[in-house]
């Protein structure tokens, strides 16, 4: 196997949170709690999970947005180290969620653009100009955006903007975080379709993080499910999304409502994700597990790799496959 | 006048004794003169020593009074029957810098409060010190050039019930004079002085050397009783026990309670119960008056005189004060008026003071003709009366040399001290301009102007100031313009003068004394006399009887009465 | 005084927080408020006075004639044209000294404001930028300063310096101002940095200093000006009152404070003295306290909305009321809803109809600023003022809700017509528990005294799978979440048992698993006792598994409805079929490519000639562009607005 | 719940600390030399040193400083510069005085912000908001000594309705009250207007509507609730700024309070008074903030419950 582009090494990190305004006790949320993946060439690796449950964080540690608590980072094939964020920075960008919020107000357009090639000298001065123009039309927007002020654009033409932003740098990673969570249905999809065609033109990699099942499904070559800080199932979206190992990921999957389904079959989880400062002991799922058993609550199944190319966290992975399946799940 | 606040006695000796020699006892008094309260927003006066007044035979002989105190004029009280009644609320317009501790203090406001609650061997109550009335003593015969015998009365209790003898005078007027060997404030317009009890009720002062201002030394001196200068004096910082018409009876920092004293020899004042009170905002001191808040207002501004005037119940009690309003050179600041005569005789023609009094100060007051003031003793006018005449001043500069008024100098002007202080020198600037002369206005309050008058790297040329007295010429100018002085030319025949008035105990004489001083000073024009400034009490017109007078601004509420 | 000081700490630190308008917007929103006009030019006046002072009077500022003090103003008796507004205690004209003291207190005020300013913007761009211990210490300094009365300080200072300039008195009172600004743009900075552009430009590699200067300031320092102006009137005032106190400009320079402090012993003389500098003072504050709200208005516009105001529609109703049995529980009929902001209007909804039966449950389906979540306010009449119902009617079994009173509607509401929200934990009030709440429903919907109404709050709990529902009766909704607060949002909705609930996209802020929980939550109690529902939402999956009927909303219309099964499976209009097409599925197979809809959504302000769909249509027709297409019948039960089916001649002639 | 109120208390003394070792400085750094000016003029040196060595001001600053925080630490606030009365008798004696013009004062002001700003914030732009936002514009601009002066004229001097100064009775209390009334309330009323205004807009106040709550009860139930946090803070900066120096109102009414004193004792350099002054004020401010806090925190659960 070639070198993967992006090696993600048992990466944590830990916020320590003051519990109140005046308080003084401590609290330690392990938003990212020992996780490894690789991101390869031109792949996508999408990343989903239910909301807190630290895969925004992770996407954020990645690009040393956020300094990891420990674990390691290799990208191109060299460790990155927090006095390398800026190489960091000049071969891997984020696309964030809200295009509202991620561009500067007072800015405009064509400044936006200009600004990343001005900082990692990419572009002369004179240069400048066209290559921002080339930007926009990389993203199918027209030269009469770059005089414009963000709040002057639609929602679909910033996002576009944003994606054009990280794309003047020519990354080869882009960490998409919920990039198109925030857009319209008909709008999302353009989106979506123009992330497809930059990937093949430039041969770019992609961390997809969304918490949307469908969008990660149509954007992603391999799946990451993370539940509480750690990454429950990794595998190819195909197999993940038609025979789950994980039985969150089972669940996850069955709760998308979905056109021309009634929800029968419907596996109903139990109460609601747990605290992340308090995360229960052993399987952190174990308490709205339906297969849950006494070893769950003991100890913390690894992410294994069960089948080939398919990695889940859980003593059961296969207990639906395997020939015994366990009284107390038969109802 | 000086003033010692929160002064404990516990002064050190200064290691200097008081000596015969004239010149050394101008020293000495110049060397006490000092440990004064000055204040911004207070209208005390930077009152200097106490005058020297020589009592000639002849005049003791015409003012020889008699026992009966009924014949007195002060002792009316209530004599003519009932109980006193009412309350007096009275608004100084002066902080009460000083505790009670007896001779440690000469702030005015101190003196004012003192009058009230503790008596003197002789009372002025027409502010002439030349023509005392009987208080403590019913009369005085000087029995020789140091020697003054008084008789006193009798029947006299202090507020504590305790009987007052010669033994009390001795006490006090030793201790106040500095004769026994306790350091005081007072000491600095006194000389030393011993007193012989002869008996109960007869007692012989002796001063050191001959001393002319006695009168305004006892003016000042109040009567303490020996057993409490005797004790510890801490209790009588707060409690002061006088033989007067009223006690203390509430001791706060800026509100003194006082209360009728019943047993007084006098009778009975016919106010039961006054109170003095600080009050720092004339408008809001005038508007107490007009709400019926308060009985008696100090110090009203000219602004605010016809509004008083012009109402149906209240009234104005006005005099014009025994201080000269001058602007002050402050030698050795500025060489051309040091060195030029000329130069400041023209000083003293650009500035129209009838001006200033008629339209600005208004009141009482009165353009100054002297250096001491009207209503001092051996006050005498000069001439000419220097007018605004700016052809005579551009000449006089031009003879001294600087027909362009020559080089900027520094008038500074206390805020809130003198009457319209700001106003009268913004005039005063302005006609001087007209002349070519080059004032520069530097605002203060009272504590920033006194500092740079007296401090080394001080930068004011010229101040306008004004130093109140008791009312004799000795305190108007010994301790201004004596040797030591900081507004003194070095000036040997100020000098001399000076000490011969001090110790010269003959009316005549002194007076010639002061005259040939007056003239000279008028000559020389080391300093610009402005006017004789306003002093003026509001009260509402149900108060009557209320003594007011120039010297130290005294305010005496008996016997005065409230009237239904 | 003491009020004002506290204007500068705080009401000052609230004036602003969205991100203001700009350029010529924010002028033309100036200029609508006829009292920042007044301020403005109130303010326009003052500073050409100031400036223009030595041409306009006519006598030199400290020129005296004391033969001639305290002249009265010429329309006193004994005024004279010569002295227009008289002179003062040194004779000196009045009308000068007033033109010149604004020059000396507007320098003052106008330099200490942008002293202060300027060296807030600077600490609190800092502070907020850097945080850590250099915050901790800017703060903690402010916090002194703010313990420290002002005036104090400025007195202490000011008493001791012999001659007191302009330039004292703008350091002594412009410095202390830093803390003011300092706190607003700290806590600007905060939230700037919170958001996702200050990332984005770490993420592009730019340095702190770059990031803090490039892209925080420019959206923080428009704060200033407002906060500047407010300032400004706080500082015109404490320059008067220093010279009140006795503290400002050393005489004669004039300026209002220290003409007025002079003329205030002159109050009952000469009442003018005091009186006009007072009146230029006031004169002065209230034309920058004008314009300062106009500022603040235009940085912040939340002051002119936020209000709910419901009016009654007076128009005639077009519908005949006897319709007898076959009467739906709910019918809409040509319902328009419109916003009028400034000189734009929002059209939100233009003239859509449905009926609903008791007991069914129907989907509105649409994009943002389709007009679904206006349609469900109109409903249940609580649309945000501006916004109103401008024609059409609601028909509640017959009862028109556009046309009954006030007292009417709302007792209506909970009984007969629920509604839920978006985001459940908002939709409670904060500082009162869940039992509060809930109870206080009870009670009012059911008329039922405390106890019972306790018991039944439990009841209600347990109905939407609350289990404790005494510990959860205890609890804020802070407390709670997401799926639980909507829960019990539910409960409460049912609590007056209903025939028509609306739920306004009831779990987009939740998770999908929780998600699934509530909506079956609600369908159930739903069915139960036969409540009507219209889920509305933006996610037609939702709507295929939980409804029984469908309305497709686009640009304020009706664009497709019919029963949901047919909508989805054989959609008719484009629209519908686009939707479905672009939507990427968890069953959709890899390598498939989304249909995007081509172009972007309408501006609401805009209305469209013709289709609203017809720029981004694949089957656009001619007349697409002409003609606005009606709801035709174009199945059983199942009606499209699109031209295509159009029976006739208009759809032949396009092919 | 200690180590919160540790906490607490530690920035408050250090926020007071900083205050008085400002005034400290500020004092003897700016205001020049006590004992010179203490002094009558041409006073010896040798006299004005002992005068600094009974003021204690011979020594150098820092000794001077650390007998002052020595002598604070056991209570003890010195003597008056002049007539020696304790400084913590005076400013003992002043504060009941000044706090009861800040009590009244708060309570009259809230009660009229409230009514006023409410009325206000029902029909934003009608009749009332504007009569309100009026008021508001005036009163703002309007110099609260000036005010103060008017106030007296009319009502003391010519109705001779109300005293004109001092605290002598409840009577007293009106012109001084309705002076710091009207400078205070112009900042209440915004507040009250605009949170009422925002809450109103909130989603759970529409929520209640939709639950068929009846108006009143939305507004002052679900409404006011929530409105009165802010007002609650910007009272108590307010009450702070009021103990702190209600100067110009104490000044012009001779109110025996903490205002007046310290103006009185800047007036005589008297420095211990200042110190003591500003040191009443200091402690009031950080006080008075605790108790918002408090109350604060016990009006919103959302603080109460994440700090437990």
């Amino acid at each position: 196997m070639t070198q993967p582009l992006l090696d993600v090494r048992d990466l944590r990190k830990h916020f320590v949170t003051r519990t109140g305004r005046l308080s003084r006790a401590r609290k330690v949320v392990k938003a990212v709690d020992g996780v490894s993946f690789t991101v390869g060439v031109g792949e996508t690796l999408g990343l989903v999970g239910e909301s807190g449950c630290g895969k925004s964080t992770l996407a954020r540690t990645v690009l040393f947005l956020e300094l990891p608590t420990s674990g390691e980072i290799l990208f191109e094939g060299g460790r990155v180290t927090e006095g390398e964020a800026k190489r960091l920075r000049r071969r891997a960008q984020i696309v964030f969620q809200d295009p509202y919020a991620s561009l500067p107000p007072r800015m405009r357009i064509e400044k936006i653009l200009a600004d990343p090639l001005a900082i990692h000298g990419l572009a002369d001065r004179a240069a400048i100009p066209e290559r921002v123009v080339q930007l926009l039309r990389d993203v199918g927007l027209g030269d009469g955006v770059a005089r414009k002020l963000p709040h002057q654009l639609s929602g679909g033409q910033r996002q576009r903007v944003g994606i054009a932003r990280a794309l003047s740098v020519q990354p080869s990673l882009i960490v998409a975080d919920e990039a198109v969570s925030s857009l319209d249905a008909s709008v999302r999809a353009q989106i979506l379709n123009l992330l497809k065609d930059i990937q093949e033109r430039q041969r770019l990699s992609y961390l997809f993080v969304s918490h949307d099942l469908g969008v990660v499904k149509y954007m992603s070559h391999r799946i990451a499910v993370m539940y509480l800080g750690e990454i429950v199932e990794l595998a190819p979206a195909d197999p993940l999304y038609e025979r789950p190992l994980h039985p969150y990921t089972r669940a996850l999957l069955s709760a998308v409502p979905s056109l021309g389904r009634d929800g029968r079959g419907r596996i109903r989880l139990e109460g609601e994700p747990p605290d992340p400062g308090d995360p229960p002991s052993g399987c952190k799922f174990h308490p709205r597990c339906p297969l849950a058993q006494p070893i769950c609550s003991q100890t913390a199944p690894e992410l294994k790799e069960w089948l080939p190319g398919r990695f889940a966290a859980c003593h059961f992975a296969l207990a639906d496959i395997e020939p015994k399946p366990r009284p107390e799940t038969a109802t | 006048m000086q003033v010692e606040v929160g002064w404990n006695g516990e002064r050190k000796e200064r290691g200097m004794r008081p000596h015969d020699r004239a010149n050394e006892m101008l020293e000495e008094a110049e060397s006490r003169l000092g440990r004064g309260e000055i204040s911004r927003r207070q209208f005390i006066r930077l009152t200097t020593a106490f005058g020297v007044t020589l009592a000639a035979p002849g005049f003791l002989a015409a003012c020889d009074v008699g026992d009966d105190a009924a014949e007195t004029p002060t002792a009316t009280g209530s004599a003519d029957g009932g109980e006193p009644t009412g309350s007096v609320r009275f608004l100084s317009a002066e902080n009460f810098w000083a505790d009670w501790d007896p001779y440690q203090a000469n702030a005015l406001s101190q003196f004012r409060l003192n009058k009230q609650i503790y008596d003197y061997l002789l009372d002025f109550p027409t502010g002439d010190l030349s023509k005392p009335e009987p208080m403590l003593a019913t009369s005085t015969e000087q029995i020789d050039e140091r020697t003054w015998e008084f008789k006193l009365r009798e029947g006299v209790v202090f507020h504590d019930g305790a009987a007052f003898t010669g033994e009390d005078v001795k006490a006090s007027i030793e201790r106040a004079s500095g004769a026994t060997d306790v350091e005081v404030v007072h000491a600095g317009s006194w000389v030393p002085t011993t007193v012989e009890v002869v008996d109960d009720l007869t007692v012989r002062l002796k001063t050191e050397r001959p001393f002319g201002p006695l009168f305004s030394a006892l003016f000042n001196t109040q009567i303490v009783s020996a057993a409490d200068l005797a004790g510890k004096a801490a209790s009588l910082k707060n409690q002061p026990n006088g033989t007067g018409p009223w006690r203390l009876v509430a001791n706060e920092p800026t509100r003194k309670v006082m209360d009728a004293n019943m047993d007084y020899w006098a009778g009975p004042p016919r106010i039961k119960e006054m109170i003095w009170e600080f009050v720092q905002d004339p408008q809001t001191r005038l508007s107490a008056l007009q709400a019926g808040q308060a009985q008696a207002i100090d110090r009203v501004p000219p602004e605010h005189l016809e509004i008083i005037e012009s109402s149906d119940d209240l009234m104005l009690a006005s005099v014009t004060g025994i201080e000269n309003v001058n602007l002050w050179w402050r030698p050795g600041r500025f060489e051309l008026r040091d060195t030029s005569p000329e130069f400041r005789k023209a000083v003293a023609w650009s500035i129209d003071r009838a001006a200033l009094t008629e339209n600005l100060v208004l009141g009482q007051s009165a353009v100054a003709d002297s250096f001491v003031p009207a209503g001092a003793l051996y006050y005498e006018p000069q001439s000419p009366a220097y007018t605004f005449d700016p052809d005579q001043a551009k000449e006089l500069l031009t003879a001294a040399g600087v027909p362009d008024g020559g080089p900027e100098f520094e008038l500074w002007v206390a805020s809130g001290f003198l009457p319209r202080a700001e106003q009268v020198v913004q005039s005063i600037t302005d006609s001087m301009r007209q002349v070519g002369l080059k004032p520069k206005i530097i605002t203060t309050d009272i504590a920033g102007m006194v500092d740079d008058i007296f401090s080394d790297d001080g930068t004011g040329a010229m101040y306008h100031i004004s130093w109140a007295s008791s009312g004799d010429p000795n305190g108007a100018l010994a301790q201004l313009i004596g040797p030591g002085g900081v507004w003194s030319d070095k000036d040997k025949r100020v000098h001399s003068l000076l000490a011969d008035g001090a110790a010269e105990t003959d009316p005549d004489r002194r007076g010639q004394i002061y005259s040939e001083l007056q003239q000279h000073l008028w000559e020389q024009t080391p300093h610009i006399p402005l006017y004789y400034s306003d002093f003026t009490i509001g009260h509402t017109k149900k108060l009557v009887d209320l003594r007011v007078l120039p010297n130290q601004f005294e305010t005496y509420f008996y016997p005065a009465s409230i009237q239904e | 005084m003491s009020g004002l000081a506290t204007t500068r700490a705080d009401e000052l630190t609230a004036a602003a927080a969205a991100p203001p308008a700009r350029g010529r917007v924010a002028l033309r929103r100036l200029g609508r408020r006829k009292g920042s006009i007044v301020g403005i030019a109130g303010l326009a006046v003052v500073a050409s006075v100031a400036a223009f002072a030595p041409l306009i009077s006519p006598y030199e500022p400290l020129a005296q004639d004391i033969t001639n003090t305290l002249a009265p103003p010429v329309w006193a008796e004994g005024g004279s044209l010569e002295h227009v507004l008289g002179t003062d205690s040194l004779g000196r004209d009045v009308a000068t000294r007033l033109a010149y003291g604004a020059r000396n207190s507007l320098a003052i005020s106008v330099a200490a404001a942008l002293i202060g300013s300027l060296l807030g913007l600077i600490t609190g761009l800092v502070a907020g930028f850097f945080g850590g211990w250099v915050d901790s210490v800017l703060m903690r300094l402010g916090d002194m300063q703010l313990a420290f009365p002002f005036i104090l300080l400025a007195v202490v200072i000011l008493g001791v310096i012999a001659e007191r300039t302009v330039l004292h008195l703008i350091l002594v009172l412009g410095v202390p101002g830093w803390i003011v600004y300092a706190r607003v743009v700290r806590s600007r900075v905060l939230a700037e940095r919170e958001k996702e552009y200050v990332t984005a430009a770490r993420a592009v590699g730019a340095s702190g200093p770059r990031t803090l200067f490039r892209y925080v300031l420019p959206s923080v320092w428009q704060v200033i000006p407002v906060i500047a102006m407010l300032d400004l009137g706080f500082l015109v005032i404490v320059e008067s009152t220093l010279s009140f106190l006795g503290f400002g400009l050393t005489p004669p320079t004039p300026s209002w404070g220290s003409t007025l402090a002079e003329g205030r012993q002159f109050l009952v003389v000469s009442p003018w003295l005091p009186v006009l500098p007072g009146l230029a003072i006031m004169f002065t504050v209230l034309s920058i306290n004008l314009t300062a709200d106009g500022l603040a208005d235009v940085v912040d516009p939340r002051l002119t909305k936020g209000s709910f105001r419901r009016q009654m529609l007076r128009l005639p109703s077009r519908y005949n009321r006897d319709r007898g049995d076959d009467q739906p529980l709910l019918r809409v009929r040509d319902l328009a809803v419109e916003f009028p902001l400034g000189e734009r209007v929002v059209r939100a909804v233009r003239g859509i109809s449905f009926d609903l039966e008791r007991g069914q449950t129907v989907g509105i389906v649409g994009e943002s600023g389709s007009g679904k979540s206006v349609t469900a306010l109109a409903i249940i009449q609580l649309l945000d003022a501006p916004g109103r119902v401008t024609g059409g009617e609601i028909l509640l079994d017959g009862q028109d809700l556009t046309r009954i009173d006030r007292k009417a509607m709302a007792a209506l509401r909970g009984r007969r017509i629920g509604m839920i929200f978006q985001n459940p934990a908002s939709s409670l009030n904060p500082v009162l528990t869940i039992g509060f709440q809930l109870t206080e429903t009870i009670r009012t919907q059911l008329r039922l005294p405390q106890e019972k109404a306790e018991s039944m709050a439990r009841d209600a709990l347990l109905s939407v799978g609350i289990g404790n529902a005494e510990h959860i009766l205890r609890r804020y909704p802070f407390e709670l979440s997401g799926g639980m607060n909507q829960r019990v949002m539910i409960a409460m909705a049912m609590a007056g048992r209903p025939d028509l609930l609306i739920a306004d996209e009831p779990t987009t802020a939740l998770d999908v698993t929780t998600q699934a929980q509530v909506l079956e939550q609600l369908r159930d109690v739903t069915r139960a006792s036969d409540t009507s529902l219209i889920l509305i939402t933006h996610d037609i999956a939702l709507v295929a598994e939980y409804a029984d009927a469908i309305l497709v909303m686009y640009a304020g219309q009706v664009c497709e409805a019919g029963p949901a099964e047919t909508v989805i499976r054989d959609p008719k209009h484009p629209y519908t079929r686009a939707l479905l097409d672009s939507l990427p599925r968890a069953d959709t197979p890899s390598g498939a490519r989304l249909q995007a809809i081509p172009g972007e959504l309408p501006d609401p302000t805009i209305v469209p000639r013709g289709c609203p769909f017809a720029p981004r249509c694949p089957c656009v027709l001619d007349i697409s562009w002409e003609i606005n297409p009606e709801l035709v019948e174009v199945g059983p039960g199942q009606t499209a607005a699109c031209h295509l089916w159009t029976p006739d001649e208009a759809r032949g002639a396009a092919r | 719940m200690l180590g919160q109120a540790l906490r607490r208390t530690a920035q408050m003394t250090l926020v007071v600390f900083g205050v008085v070792t400002l005034v400290f400085f500020v004092l003897r750094l700016a205001a020049g030399d006590p004992a010179r000016l203490l002094n009558q003029p041409g006073t010896p040196e040798t006299i004005v040193q002992q005068v600094r060595e009974r003021l204690g001001t011979d020594r150098p600053l820092l000794v001077q400083y650390g007998h002052y925080l020595a002598d604070l630490a056991r209570g003890d606030l010195g003597v008056s510069f002049h007539g020696g009365q304790s400084v913590r008798d005076a400013v003992l004696e002043a504060l009941p005085n000044t706090a009861a013009l800040a009590l009244v004062t708060i309570v009259v002001a809230s009660t009229i912000a409230l009514a006023l700003g409410i009325a206000a914030a029902l029909r934003p732009n009608g009749l009332v908001d504007r009569s309100v936002l009026v008021y508001v514009a005036v009163a703002q601009a309007t110099p609260a000594f000036w005010l103060a002066v008017v106030l007296v004229l009319v009502f003391s001097i010519n109705l001779r309705w109300l005293p004109a100064i001092d605290l002598t009775g409840p009577k007293s209390f009106v012109l001084p009250v309705a002076t710091l009334v009207i400078t205070l309330t112009p900042v209440l009323i915004r507040t009250v207007r605009q949170s009422f205004l925002e809450t109103l807009s909130e989603d759970h106040v529409r929520a209640a509507r939709a639950r068929g709550l009846p108006e009143r009860r939305v507004l002052l139930v679900h409404g006011l609730k929530a409105a009165a946090l802010p007002l609650v803070t910007l009272i108590g900066l307010q009450a702070g700024f009021i103990l702190a120096g209600s100067y110009v109102v104490e000044f012009v009414f001779n109110w025996p309070g903490i205002g007046k004193l310290t103006l009185d004792a800047l007036a005589s350099r008297n420095f211990p008074m200042i110190q003591g002054g500003v040191l009443v004020a200091a402690v009031a401010f950080v006080l008075v903030n605790f108790v918002v806090d408090l109350v604060y925190a016990a009006l919103d659960p959302r603080i109460r419950l994440r700090a437990s």
